[in-house]
Parts: C-alpha cells; structure tokens; sequence
C-alpha cells in the first residue's frame, strides 16, 4: 500500500522539529487521503447507552480544518482515551465537548454532539449548565490565584449548590478526599493554591472540577507537566473516579491510556483513524497507523 | 554608525547655536512687571507703542504689585525689570528698600483711577451696602454686637445679620490676596472707612496705630472671604455661576463684564464711570507705574513708551485706556504727571 | 567668522578626517600582507580619525564660548574711561548692556556717548579677534588630532575597540542625565526648604492644621496670619485626587474589561483610541472646561437639588482630573487584563461560569495587583496635576472632606506663591519650595511602591 | 434529560444533579451578567460622552473665531495729513474716525462720537498705514478699505450678544445697534475669514490678536526639546538596554528614569527656576530654557519608549549578529537600532506631544508673560500655545472666550496629527516576531 509506505517514510521525521514534521506529515497523508477514500473510522464508535455522542463533527481555525468528520460515543462510567501524535486534533475534540472552543476567536464546528440526548450546540443550549455538567481538566494545572479552599469553593459558590458555609465546607472536604488531596491539605486550605507543587496543583484542578458535581470530566493531557510519581497519583484517581464520572481523558503517552481507560481513540491529523477497547487498540490494532503509532514508528 | 554620527553632529551644531545665540547680546526690549489692575492698561499701550514705533513691544509680566514692586526694587540692571505696575502708591518701606539695592531715581507716573467694586452676578439683586457693613461683614474681628469697645471674632454669617437691610445670604466674597494692590486698596478704602465709623476704632488711630491697622486691615479667615487669586476674569466667571457670592475687582472688569455682574451701591453711590472721575464713589484708588531712571536712556525705547503712555490719545479722557475701563485723571493732574515724566524727575521722598 | 561656520568647517574637517584615516589605513594595511593585515575594518580608522579631530576641537569651542563673553567684558570695561569704571557694578552692568546692544546693531535708547560708541567698536574688534583666535585655534586642535591620529594608524591598532570606547562613553554620559536631572530636582528644592524650615519648624509644616501663607510682605502692610501647617492643603489634594479616582478608576476599570473581554475587534479599534485621545488633550484645556463648563454645572445642579456648592468646589476639579485620568487607568489595567493567562480563564469557564463571573472571581483578582500599582502611579499623577486645578480649585485652604467646598492644592498654591514674586527671602517664597520638596517626595514614594507592584505582578506572569 | 442512570453520590446526601442546581440559579446570574457587560458598555460610553462634551463645548465656543467681522470704511487719504517726511508716524486714526463721521455726518457730541469711533478696531489705523506705507501712490485717493471691526461689534454680529436685553446690560447701546443696522443694510458690514488669528501675535484686542507667536514659541521650544531629548534619550536607552552590567548604578538609574517619569510636571519647573534661571542666569520668558525645562521632563518618556522598542527586537538577531562575529556595537548599530528606530521616533512623537501641551512649568520660568512680538530666535522673549491660552482665559474681553477656544482647537489638531502620525509609524513599522 502506498499510504502506508508514506507514512512509514515520515516516521523518521519524528525528530524533526515539530512544525516540519506536521507539515510533512500533511503532505504526506494529503496522499494518503487521497487513496483512502474511504475515511471511515475503524472499529467501534457507538456504544449502548451513550453518554455522549458525536456525530460527523468538523472543526476549522480559520481555515485550518482540525477535525475532520469525527464521529464517536462516550459511554457512561467509562474512561476513554484519546491518543495520538501531537496536533492530531485530540484536544480539539475534547474542547468540542464542553464547548471550550468557544473561547476561541475563528473557531467554527459543524456536526452534532449530544450529551444525554441533546444536542450541545443547539441554538437554545446555554454553556453555563453545559460545563456544570461536563467539567474539565486542563494540561497545565491552573489553579486560581486564591486560597486551596477558594479554589474549590468557587464553582459552587457561583451555581449557588451549598445554602451554607457547612454545606460549602463538607463540599470542599468531599472534593479533597475524592481527589486524593485532603490529606495533604486539609491543614493549610487557606494557602493560596499556586504554592503546592505540579502534582498536587493539578489534584486540586481535579477536586475543583469535582466539586461542582459534573457527569463528564474532560481531562485534556493531564500529567504531561507532571513527574512519574505525580502522575501514577492521578491516575490512581483517575480510576477511582471511573466509578462515578464519565471521563475523556487525552494523553500522548500509550501507557498512560493503556492503563487508565477502557476504551481507546486513536487520532491522527484531525481524522479519528481507529477506536475499540483499550486492550485490543495496544494489543492488536487493526489500522495501520494505529499500529504504526503504538508500535513506536512515529509520533 | 554613520547615522549615529549625523545624529551627534547635528546636536553639536544645535548645542553651539544657542551657545552663540545666547551669549553676549544685550535686551532691547523693556521689562515690565508689576499689578494685575495695571497689566491691561499697560498692555494695551505697549502693544501701540511696539505697534506705532520701531521699538520691540515690552513684555509685559502680571505679577502683582505687591511682588512687582520687589522684582522692580532688587536692583538696578539688564536683569531686572525696567518698569513696574502698581495699583496703589509705593509704600515707604519698599521705597527704602529700593534705594538700599541701588534703585536711588524713580520716576513715579500716576496714570489714572480705579474704582473697587463687589459685584454680583446679575441673576441676584444689587446689594445696597455702606462701607460700615462691608467692614462688619469681612473683618477678621469686629467690635462686639452688644456693644462696648471690646473685639470679638467675626460672628457674622450671612448679609442680614450685618445689616438687617440686607438680604439673607451667606456671606460670600470673592477677593484677592494681599499681594494685591487691589486688597490693599480695598482694604484701605472700604474696610479702613466701615471700621472708622467706630469712633472709639478711630480714636485708636491716634492711640495705637499698630492696633488700628489690625482691626481695619485683617480680613476674616474662617471662609466667607476667598481668595480667588488675582485671576478676576476667573472671579468674573464664578459670580456668574454663584448669584450669592459678591467679589473684588477693579472697575474695568466690571466695565467689561457688565452684561453679567452688577457693581453694589457703596455708601449710596453706584460704581459707574462718571461717578468715579468725579470721585463721588468712595472706593476708588489711583494707578500708578514706576520706571527707574537708570535704565532710561540705557535699555532702548522706555522715554517713548513714557511718551507713549502719557499722551492724551492713551490716558485721555477719550483716549484708547479709558476704553479698557481706565478712569482718567483730571486734566491739570494729567499735566503735571506729564510734565514730571518729561523732565524724568524723580520721586525724592513719599510726601 | 562666525561660530555657525567655524562648526560647519570643523565638520567638513572631521569627514575629511574620516576618509583621511580610511585612506591611510587602507595604504597602511596594503604596505603588508593585503587589507586582511588591519585589525579593524579601514572605516573605524576613519571614525577614530573623524572623532579625534572633532571632539577636542568641539570642546575647545565649547569652553571658548562660555568664557568669552566674561573675558571680552572685562577687557573692554578695563578700557572704558575712569569715570565710567568707577560705576557701581549694576550700573556698569546697564552701560555694558548698552554697549552690547551697540554691538548686536539693535536699537539703543537714548544718546550714544562717544566713549560708549568707542567702547562698542572695541568690543566689535575683540570680538572679531576672539572669533578669528578661536577659528584658528579649533582648527589647529581638529589638524592637529587629525595628524596624531593618522600617525599612530598602523595595522595592529585596535581602531575600533577604540571608537567604540569612545562611543560608549558618550552612551554611559547620555544614560547619568536622569541622575543628573533628580540630584537637580533635589538640590533645586532643598536649598530653599532648608530655608524656609530655618523659618517655619518642620512639624509645624508637616502637621500643622491651618495654612495662610499670605503674609504681610512689607514691614506696614497687615497681612493674614501666616500659618505654614500643610495638613490643609494636603488634605484638599487627596480631596480631589479621590474625586478624580472615583471617576477615573471604576469608569477607566469598566472600560478596560469591556474591550479587553467583551468587545469586539471593531469596536476595539474604534473605541480604544477615541478613549486614549482624552489622554492626549492638554491639562490647560481641562482647566478651561472644568472652570467654564463643569464647575457652573455642578453649582447649578447643587442649586436645584438645595445644596450649597462652591463655585470652586472640590468635585468640578476632581472630576474632570478623572476624566483625564480615565484612559490612564484604562489602558493599564487593559495591560495587566491581557496578562492574565488563558489558562486561568478555561479554568473558571470549564467549571461552568459565566464571563462576569470569570471576570470577577479570578481574571481581576489574578490582575489586581498590577491594576493597584496603576492606580498608585495615577494617583500620583493626580496629586502632581497642576493646570486643572490652578484653573478650577480654589486658594482656600480649608481643611474639610466635603467635596462641594473649596479647598486647595499643592501645586495650586506652589504656583500662586512662586508665580510673579521671585525673591527668595519671604518664607510665602520659600514655602513653595517646601511644598515642592514634599510633593516630589510624595510623588516618589508612591511611584517607588506603584513600580514595585507593577514589576512583582509583570514578573508573577512572565 | 435523563435522569435514569446513578450518578453516585453518596447515598448519606441525597443530592439533586448539578444541572437542576445550576438551572435554578441561572436566572439570576445571567441577569448578573447582562449587568456587569452593561456596566462596561456604560463605562465607555460616560467616557465617549465627556469627550465629546469637551469638544462640543470647546468648538461650540470657537469656532466663530475663525470668522471676523470687517467694515468696509471710505477712506480719503488725505495729503495734508500724510505728508512725505512722516507717512509712518501720521494721524491714521484721525483718517479713520474721519470716514466714519463721513458715514454718519449726523452724530455729533462727544461721547456719541466716541461711541462711533469705537465701532472699528484700533488695528484699522495700522492697516492703513501698511496701505500706505507700501503704495504710497494712493495718497489723495479715496479708497474702500476693509478693516476690522471692534470685538464687541464681532460679537453682535456672531451672535455672542443679546440685542434684546435691556441697554443698561449691554456692552453696546441702542444707537451703536441703529449704526451696525445701517452699517449691514448698505452691505458694509461683512464676515471674512479671520487670518489674523493665524498670523499675528498676542495683542489686548481681541480682534488682532493671534496665535502665531505663541505657535512659533511653542515651536522653538520644540526644537529645542527634541534636539536634546530624542539622541540622549535613544543613546540612554541603547546603553541600558544593550551595554549595561546588572549592577547597583545601573540600577539606580533605572529606578531613577521610571520615577522621573512619574514626577509631576510643575516640579521640572521648579528644577528650571532654580537652576537654569537663578543658577545659570539664562533670560526668562526665553524658549531654550522652556525647551531645556520640557526636554528633561520627556527625557524619561523617550527612554522608556526606546527601551521597549530594543527589548521587542528578538534576541535571536542579536545572536544572529554577534554569531556571524559582529562586535557588540556593530551588532546594535547594523540591526538592532534600525529595527527600533521607529518604535523610538513613536515614543519621541508622543513626548513632543505631551510637551507640546505642557503649560505648568512654563509657568514657574516666566513663559506666561505679554509678548506681542513673534519670537525668532530661542533666546527672544517668548509664550507657548498652551500659555498663551491660560493667559486668554483670564483676560476680561468676552471675545476672548471665542479667541481661547479656538486657540484650543488649534492646539488639539497640532497634538491629535501628532499622535495619529505616532499611530501611523507604529502601524506602518509594527513588526510581530
């Protein structure tokens, strides 16, 4: 196959710097995409009983086309990963669902996207509710310039969710010992949150996401800043909260996805290439450039 | 670097430009310092005179005549000031000061009248007041309401408890600071004249004249009185804006402004034109400007400038000064100054 | 020859210096082993030929001139007859004058007496020999280093370590004037400080509570009191500085946040400039608008409401101080908004907030900081503003916080007792200089603080 | 929604889902939001609005300055009058006031003619002389001569008064109004575009007064303050930015240049009273020390400027340079000064602006005096435009609110071409790296 001997040609170029990769790597599957002309993605995209679903979303910055026709479930209590090489378009699809990429000027969105049935980008949907339900944890930890209760306490300060200072109280202390962070904090609440290191800065990001109570968490590569200690505790926490969030978590590290989620997308240049369960993605793919990417020959 | 270099050698050329402009040439334009009542009138008749002669127009600084009077008395020289204004005489305090720092000849020219006025805006009444009232009303202490000869701190708050004539209002006034010739000419005038109404204040003249000055000349201090600066076109301005407030000023800017503010009645008498030549109107004060003869034949142009301001077709009762609110002098007095200012005879004692 | 052509000679001779040098370079370097030989490129040799022929002769023209005019007079007054000499000095000083005048051709007044007209001519021929002296003298110096400077030209030296010795020099020289300009501040204020707390104690300045600077100033002249406590008039100042941030700082703020958050790029542009012309318009005409327009406005107003107001009140000059502090405070605080990273802005919309909330709760509390120390740095520009208030605010130093009286202000009352009488004796003088000193220091600490602030936050972010 | 699925709250606390929660306060907050924007829009809005109050009020003022009312005179230009020896000392005024008792034969008494002399300026006299002094070959003529009227005329016929009030209150009586009446019916009286406003120098007439001499006062003061502080400024910058060590005198000058920065202006006028003034002994009233006073208060302004034009150049060519074997001095003279001139002339323009509009420590070295005559040179006496309109706000003729208003539309065009052309530079030069 010709796309694949392209893409195994652009595999050195990996060590490129990135900006020349992408653009020969763009160059290179322009060909690939052309030979392909069947785009769809392989594997599995529905599931039952779907959290959330996707359909045929599309993605421009300008007229930079991020995502191209992604279609895809999130299931419920369900970690899902998103991998793939750098500007893939994971974290422009994540951003999607929550409707983060508002916040950027040019950005345009075709397609559906649904979260318990109804449609995210509907003309009456209202983004406030939206992110209270479908919270979000960003690459670099970015706590607020307050205290490590203030930092907790602010989303549901502003959705009103406690009628006291008890019930604020409680709700900070459950989102601490949810996040694993309690322990370590509880006596210093009143420090501003910027002085805990990496790791601990981005437990608090994920207790003030807790918090408000939201049904999806996003987490968009969240141990990329963080050393290996710090983040095999994320990921601890990470499966503990399976348990009662569904969470979209996108990361460049396979083993980070293999070991944390129960389903896997593989992206590559804005094309959701292959998806499946997380065991059969690392162990047997069935696309060649998810192969290619596992197997370590590029990204 | 070669545009550095441009760079540094047009600042080199600059810097040496004004070194070369600057040093060494002589002032060939008269100085002129001096009262804010004045600077009208002389500005008017330098700019004729720079206009009708080849001379350069003085340049003229408002400064008071209070400060004038001491710039003009510092020395005698190209850096001081060839001629001051002042809207009153010069006291013999600052005459002998002059002739301490060198300033022996003087020539001393009165050039016409003032009248004083407190005027209001012309939203409000006129104000019928005597000088016994305007003394009541902005003294800093005045004699006791009950009675007897003792001095208490101005009580006074508004028009009516000075004179029960008068209408109800805070008593505000819009006045210049004592180095003025203005203030001390209304306070003189008007004040010393309310405060002499006391007789035992009169007798006291005689008595204790550091005492009498006192009581006559302090202006109350608690905020009736304001001192506006000598800014009276900005006085003129806020009267307008405050039909309560009363303010100082001298008669031309009433003159210039009467669309707007009205002068009071003082003792009966309005401040007009008329009423102040004949000198019906008893706040009015002589305007005065003092030339050192030093510099007379020394810093060209200051004889025809005295020329200049000494002909009939300025200080004339149809002359261009009377125009801008001068009151002229009677004509025997306009000769005599005249006459003074062409001999260049100099002031040898106050009389 | 006049000083304009001698600088135009020596310039024409210092380029001719420069290509002197280049040239000679040039030959020298040939002599040996081809160009490469030089140690710098041959135009430094030239440069270093310009400068050394231009300086010295710059400089000896310098000096020439300041002295001259010192020397010329003095030997002219030695020739001038006995009975002129024995003048007083001031009056010395006039026929000096006169004869200077003479020598300009500008009209003298009066009669030229022959000794004065002799004096004038000899003081044209000093000066025509001084003038041809310091040609040929400048001249010599330019030649001269231009020589030296060709002479020393050899292949190793070190042409362009040495001109850009030189130049720097001259950087380091250019970088000291602001030392130069604040010791001046300092020194210019001092002086008379000192003088005036020799008269007037320095606590009683500092924490006296009345102020009448107008004192008698001759001996039989009855002035006011002539209290010199500057609580009063500091009092009035902060009185209008707070005025003039309570326009200026929610107003500036709120329209910071708008155009930085909320407005879009075309309106960005209209109106971010339209606000910054405000910061553009000259004090005086503030002044004008504030003693014409506004200050009639707010009486009138006060009028029709019942309230006694001023026609000098503290709220005409404070607010339009605000106005013209509005864009001030803008544009900072749109600054230090920019600033504040995305991040923490995802970071409060993915929990749900809405832009107010977001704007409120995290970006102006992670900008605050630098939004103080501007605030800090405006609030020292309101205190030094002078024309406004010289315009609209009154001379009365009342000590009161009612924003419709009268009050004053440092610079109003510096100005009113400078403006006009210059002797330097009066403590009313002197107390400008005092107030002066006090203001500077104000300013600086409050600019000191504001930078400070400023830096941390820039630094917190950066 | 569907609400079927178990979230996993704990069963302890019985909660609701966080969408109803946060439902239920949207209402409000969403008011709050609309609010706060309100707020913002509202903000620029007050200040768009003082804005243009300022300038409606200040063009509503002076526009009609730029007009000025002249009267057409019949001059007979009398040889007995003007005779050869004395054509530049003659009685003019005594020609003027003769045509107009000529135009009004019926006034007689003297206080009615001096009211009839006043209608016309005192500037009528000079123009003649001009007239005649340049053709002297009209001498005997009788010519139609277009002089000037007086301000207060000026001010009936723009407008500025009212005919109706009472004739006690006016600055004009009943028969000098019959007088202009007659004056405009014979097409006598005209308004012509006032280019003595633009050409001459302060005068106490309102209506021959002008702002060129202050225009070119404040220009020498310029040229004085641009000379010094652009290439000290720029060579200060160049310095700290590229040259200096990180030490303690390094940094004493940079805390010093920020704080000048910050001082207020009046106290630079302080600083020029004490030492150009009483120390060097330099004439007051003179533009170079205006200029010396106004370059070192845009010194700061002009460095900090520069500065950051250095720091926006990217360090990477400066190593490009210093790689390719550039000296330290080559590598800031060839590149790096080039690519921030034009941010240092935009920081310079915006510092000539702002001394341009500088009045208070003019005011402390003796700018702020009576100067008719346009200054040449940088000693001779001289006003700036700034001065000259605090000394028009306080004199007393009505005509010179118009006269300071217009003076002030003068001066804000000056200063708004400034900063456009700062705008213009730095959009024309802006380069993002």
């Amino acid at each position: 196959m010709i796309a694949i001997r392209e893409i195994n040609e652009v595999g050195f170029v990996g060590q490129m710097p990135e900006q020349d990769t992408q653009q020969q790597v763009r160059a290179a599957t322009g060909r690939v995409l052309v030979n392909r002309e069947n785009r769809e993605t392989v594997g599995e995209i529905t599931v039952d009983h779907p959290r959330m679903t996707c359909r045929d979303v599309n993605v421009w910055y300008g007229d930079k086309h991020a995502i191209k026709s992604v279609s895809l479930d999130v299931g419920r209590n369900e970690v899902i990963a998103m991998i793939g090489p750098s500007g893939c378009g994971k974290s422009t699809f994540i951003r999607c669902l929550n409707r983060m990429n508002d916040t950027i000027e040019g950005c345009r969105i075709t397609g559906a996207i649904t979260l318990d049935g109804i449609d995210i980008y509907g003309k009456n949907i209202d983004v406030v509710p939206l992110r209270a339900q479908v919270g979000m944890v960003f690459q670099k930890p970015n706590p607020f310039p307050k205290s490590i209760y203030e930092n907790i306490a602010y989303g549901p300060r502003i959705h009103g969710m406690a009628a006291n200072k008890a019930e604020l109280d409680e709700i900070v202390e459950t989102s601490l010992i949810k996040a694993g962070l309690w322990n370590e904090v509880k006596d210093w609440l009143g420090q501003p949150g910027t002085g805990l290191s990496g790791g601990q800065q981005q437990r608090l990001c994920i207790a003030r996401t807790i918090a408000v109570n939201p049904e999806v968490i996003l987490m968009d590569e969240p141990c990329s800043a963080l050393d290996p200690i710090a983040t095999a505790v994320i990921e601890d926490l990470i499966d503990e909260l399976r348990e009662q969030y569904t969470i979209v978590i996108v990361t460049h590290s396979m083993q980070q996805a293999s070991r944390v989620s129960q389903r896997t997308a593989y992206f590559h240049l804005g094309d959701l290439i292959e998806v499946g369960s997380t065991p059969q993605i690392f162990t047997n793919p069935s696309h060649q450039l998810t192969e290619d990417y596992i197997t370590g020959r590029f990204g | 670097m070669r545009k550095f270099f441009t760079l540094m050698a047009v600042v080199f050329l600059m810097i040496a430009l004004f070194g070369s402009a600057s040093a060494g040439s002589g002032r060939d334009y008269i100085n002129i310092v001096g009262s804010s009542t004045v600077y009208p009138f002389a500005t008017v008749v330098a700019e004729q005179f720079g206009k009708s002669t080849s001379f350069k127009t003085p340049k003229i600084e408002s400064t008071g005549s209070g400060g004038g009077l001491k710039l003009f008395c510092a020395g005698v020289g190209v850096e001081h000031p060839d001629i001051t204004n002042a809207s009153r005489r010069i006291k013999q305090s600052e005459f002998d000061r002059c002739a301490q720092n060198g300033v022996k000849e003087i020539i001393e020219v009165k050039i016409g009248y003032d009248g004083i006025v407190l005027a209001n805006s012309k939203k409000a009444a006129p104000l019928k007041l005597t000088r016994k009232d305007i003394f009541l009303a902005l003294a800093k202490d005045v004699p006791d309401p009950k009675g007897g000869e003792a001095l208490i701190p101005n009580p006074y708050k508004t028009w009516k408890d000075v004179n029960p004539s008068l209408p109800d209002k805070a008593i505000e006034v819009l006045g210049p600071p004592p180095t003025s010739g203005t203030r001390d000419a209304f306070v003189e005038l008007a004040m010393e004249g309310g405060a002499k109404s006391f007789t035992w204040i009169k007798a006291m003249k005689k008595k204790d004249k550091k005492a009498y000055k006192a009581i006559c000349h302090t202006v109350r201090e608690d905020g009736a009185y304001v001192e506006a600066g000598e800014n009276d076109n900005l006085i003129v301005q806020k009267l307008e804006a405050n039909p309560n407030a009363l303010g100082i000023f001298g008669f031309s800017f009433l003159d210039q402004n009467l669309d707007k503010v009205q002068g009071s009645y003082v003792d009966a008498v309005e401040p007009t034109f008329e009423n102040i030549a004949e000198g019906q109107y008893p706040v009015s004060r002589p305007l005065f400007f003092y030339v050192k003869k030093a510099h007379v034949n020394v810093i060209p142009g200051i004889k025809e400038y005295l020329v200049e301001f000494t002909s009939n077709k300025a200080w004339g009762p149809e002359g261009y000064l009377s125009e801008k609110g001068l009151i002229p002098m009677p004509d025997t007095e306009r000769k005599e100054f005249h006459d003074s200012v062409n001999a260049l005879s100099t002031l040898t004692s106050l009389k | 020859m006049s000083p304009t052509t001698l600088i135009i000679i020596l310039l024409v001779l210092s380029t001719f210096g420069y290509y002197v040098g280049r040239r000679r370079a040039l030959v020298v370097g040939c002599d040996s082993a081809g160009v490469k030989n030089l140690h710098s490129r041959p135009i430094y040799y030239g440069s270093l030929t310009a400068l050394c022929c231009g300086i010295p002769a710059m400089l000896l023209f310098g000096f020439w001139l300041t002295f001259e005019s010192t020397i010329m007079t003095n030997l002219v007054v030695s020739e001038l007859p006995e009975a002129l000499q024995n003048l007083p000095t001031a009056e010395l000083n006039l026929q000096v004058n006169k004869i200077r005048n003479l020598v300009d051709g500008n009209i003298v007044a009066g009669v030229v007496e022959a000794e004065i007209q002799a004096a004038a001519d000899h003081y044209r021929n000093l000066q025509a020999t001084s003038n041809a002296a310091l040609a040929v003298a400048a001249i010599s110096v330019a030649i001269l280093g231009l020589m030296i400077v060709r002479a020393k030209i050899t292949p190793l030296l070190r042409a362009r370590n040495r001109v850009e010795q030189i130049i720097r020099y001259m950087l380091i020289a250019c970088s000291t004037i602001a030392i130069f300009t604040t010791i001046g501040i300092v020194l210019s204020v001092l002086f008379e400080s000192i003088r005036f707390f020799n008269a007037v104690p320095i606590a009683e300045f500092l924490f006296g509570l009345e102020w009448s600077p107008q004192m008698a100033i001759r001996a039989d002249q009855v002035g006011s009191s002539g209290a010199f406590g500057a609580v009063p008039v500091f009092v009035g100042t902060l009185l209008i500085s707070a005025i003039a941030m309570c326009v200026a700082v929610p107003i500036g703020l709120m329209s910071a946040i708008y155009l930085s958050e909320y407005a879009n790029k075309t309106f960005r542009a209209v109106a971010k400039p339209l606000i910054e012309i405000l910061a553009g318009i000259p004090t005086v005409v503030y002044g004008f608008f504030a003693a014409l327009t506004v200050a009639p406005f707010i009486r009138d107003s006060g009028d029709l409401l019942g309230l006694g107001v001023s026609s000098e009140s503290a709220l005409a000059a404070g607010a339009v101080m605000g106005i013209m502090i509005i864009p001030f405070v803008s544009s900072l605080s749109d600054d230090f908004i920019n600033a504040v990273p995305q991040a923490l802005r995802d970071g409060a919309y993915s929990l749900g907030a809405t832009q107010s909330e977001t704007i409120k709760n995290v970006i102006l509390p992670a900008a605050l900081p630098g939004i103080v120390g501007g605030v800090l740095l405006a609030v020292s520009r309101a205190i030094g503003e002078t024309m406004i208030v010289v315009m609209a605010a009154g001379l009365a130093a009342n000590l009161t916080l009612n924003p419709l009286e009268t009050v004053t202000t440092v610079t109003v009352q510096i100005v009113t007792l400078l403006v006009g009488d210059q002797e330097f004796d009066s403590p009313k003088t002197l107390a400008a200089f005092a107030l002066g000193l006090l203001l500077f220091v104000v300013t600086l600490l409050l600019n000191i603080i504001a930078l400070k602030v400023v830096r941390k936050y820039r630094e917190q972010y950066e | 929604m569907n609400n079927a699925h178990p979230n996993g709250i704990s069963p302890a606390r019985k909660k609701e889902r966080t969408l109803d929660i946060v439902n239920r306060g949207l209402g409000k907050r969403y008011r709050a939001e609309r609010r706060f924007r309100c707020y913002g829009l509202l903000a620029i809005v007050v200040s768009m609005v003082f804005l243009s109050l300022l300038f409606i009020s200040i063009v509503g003022k002076g526009y009609s300055a730029f007009l000025q009312t002249f009267v057409k005179l019949d001059v007979f230009l009398d040889p007995e009058i003007l005779d050869e020896q004395s054509l530049a000392t003659a009685d003019y005024q005594g020609l003027v006031k003769k045509s107009l008792r000529g135009m009004f034969p019926d006034v007689a008494g003297r206080r009615d003619k001096r009211m009839l002399y006043r209608m016309v300026s005192s500037g009528a006299s000079f123009q003649l002389r001009d007239l005649v002094l340049t053709q002297p070959d009209v001498i005997g003529q009788t010519l139609p001569v277009w002089v000037p009227a007086d301000d207060d005329v000026d001010m009936l016929i723009k407008g500025h008064f009212d005919r109706n009030v009472d004739e006690g209150q006016r600055r004009l009586k009943d028969k000098q109004l019959a007088w202009i009446d007659q004056l405009s019916s014979e097409d006598r009286i005209k308004k012509k575009f006032n280019t003595t406003f633009f050409t001459a120098g302060d005068s106490r007439e309102p209506e021959l007064a002008g702002i060129w001499g202050a225009v070119a006062g404040s220009f020498f003061t310029l040229v004085v303050t641009l000379v010094l502080s652009f290439p000290i400024g720029v060579a200060a910058a160049v310095y700290l930015e590229e040259f200096a060590p990180k030490n303690r005198w390094t940094d004493l000058i940079e805390v010093n240049i920020n704080n000048l920065a910050a001082v207020p202006s009046i106290v630079f006028g302080l600083l020029g009273l004490a030492v150009f003034l009483n120390f060097f002994g330099l004439p007051r009233s003179a533009p170079i020390v205006g200029g010396l006073v106004l370059a070192l208060m845009t010194l700061p302004v002009v460095i900090i400027a520069s500065r950051s034009a250095l720091k926006a150049v990217p360090p990477s060519i400066r190593e490009a340079a210093l790689g390719v074997g550039a000296s330290q001095m080559q590598m800031v003279a060839h590149h790096v000064l080039p690519l921030a001139l034009p941010g240092m002339l935009t920081g310079a323009i915006i510092g000539m602006a702002r001394a341009l509009g500088e009045t208070a420590p003019l005011l402390m070295i003796g700018m702020v005096a009576f100067i008719v005559d346009i200054p040449t040179g940088f000693t001779d006496p001289a006003t700036a435009l700034p001065v000259q309109i605090y000394l028009w706000a306080d004199s007393p003729e009505r005509a010179f609110v118009e006269r300071t208003s217009a003076a002030i539309m003068v001066l804000l065009v000056f200063l708004i071409t400034m900063n456009a052309a700062a705008v213009i530079l730095r959009k024309r030069f802006e380069k993002r790296w």
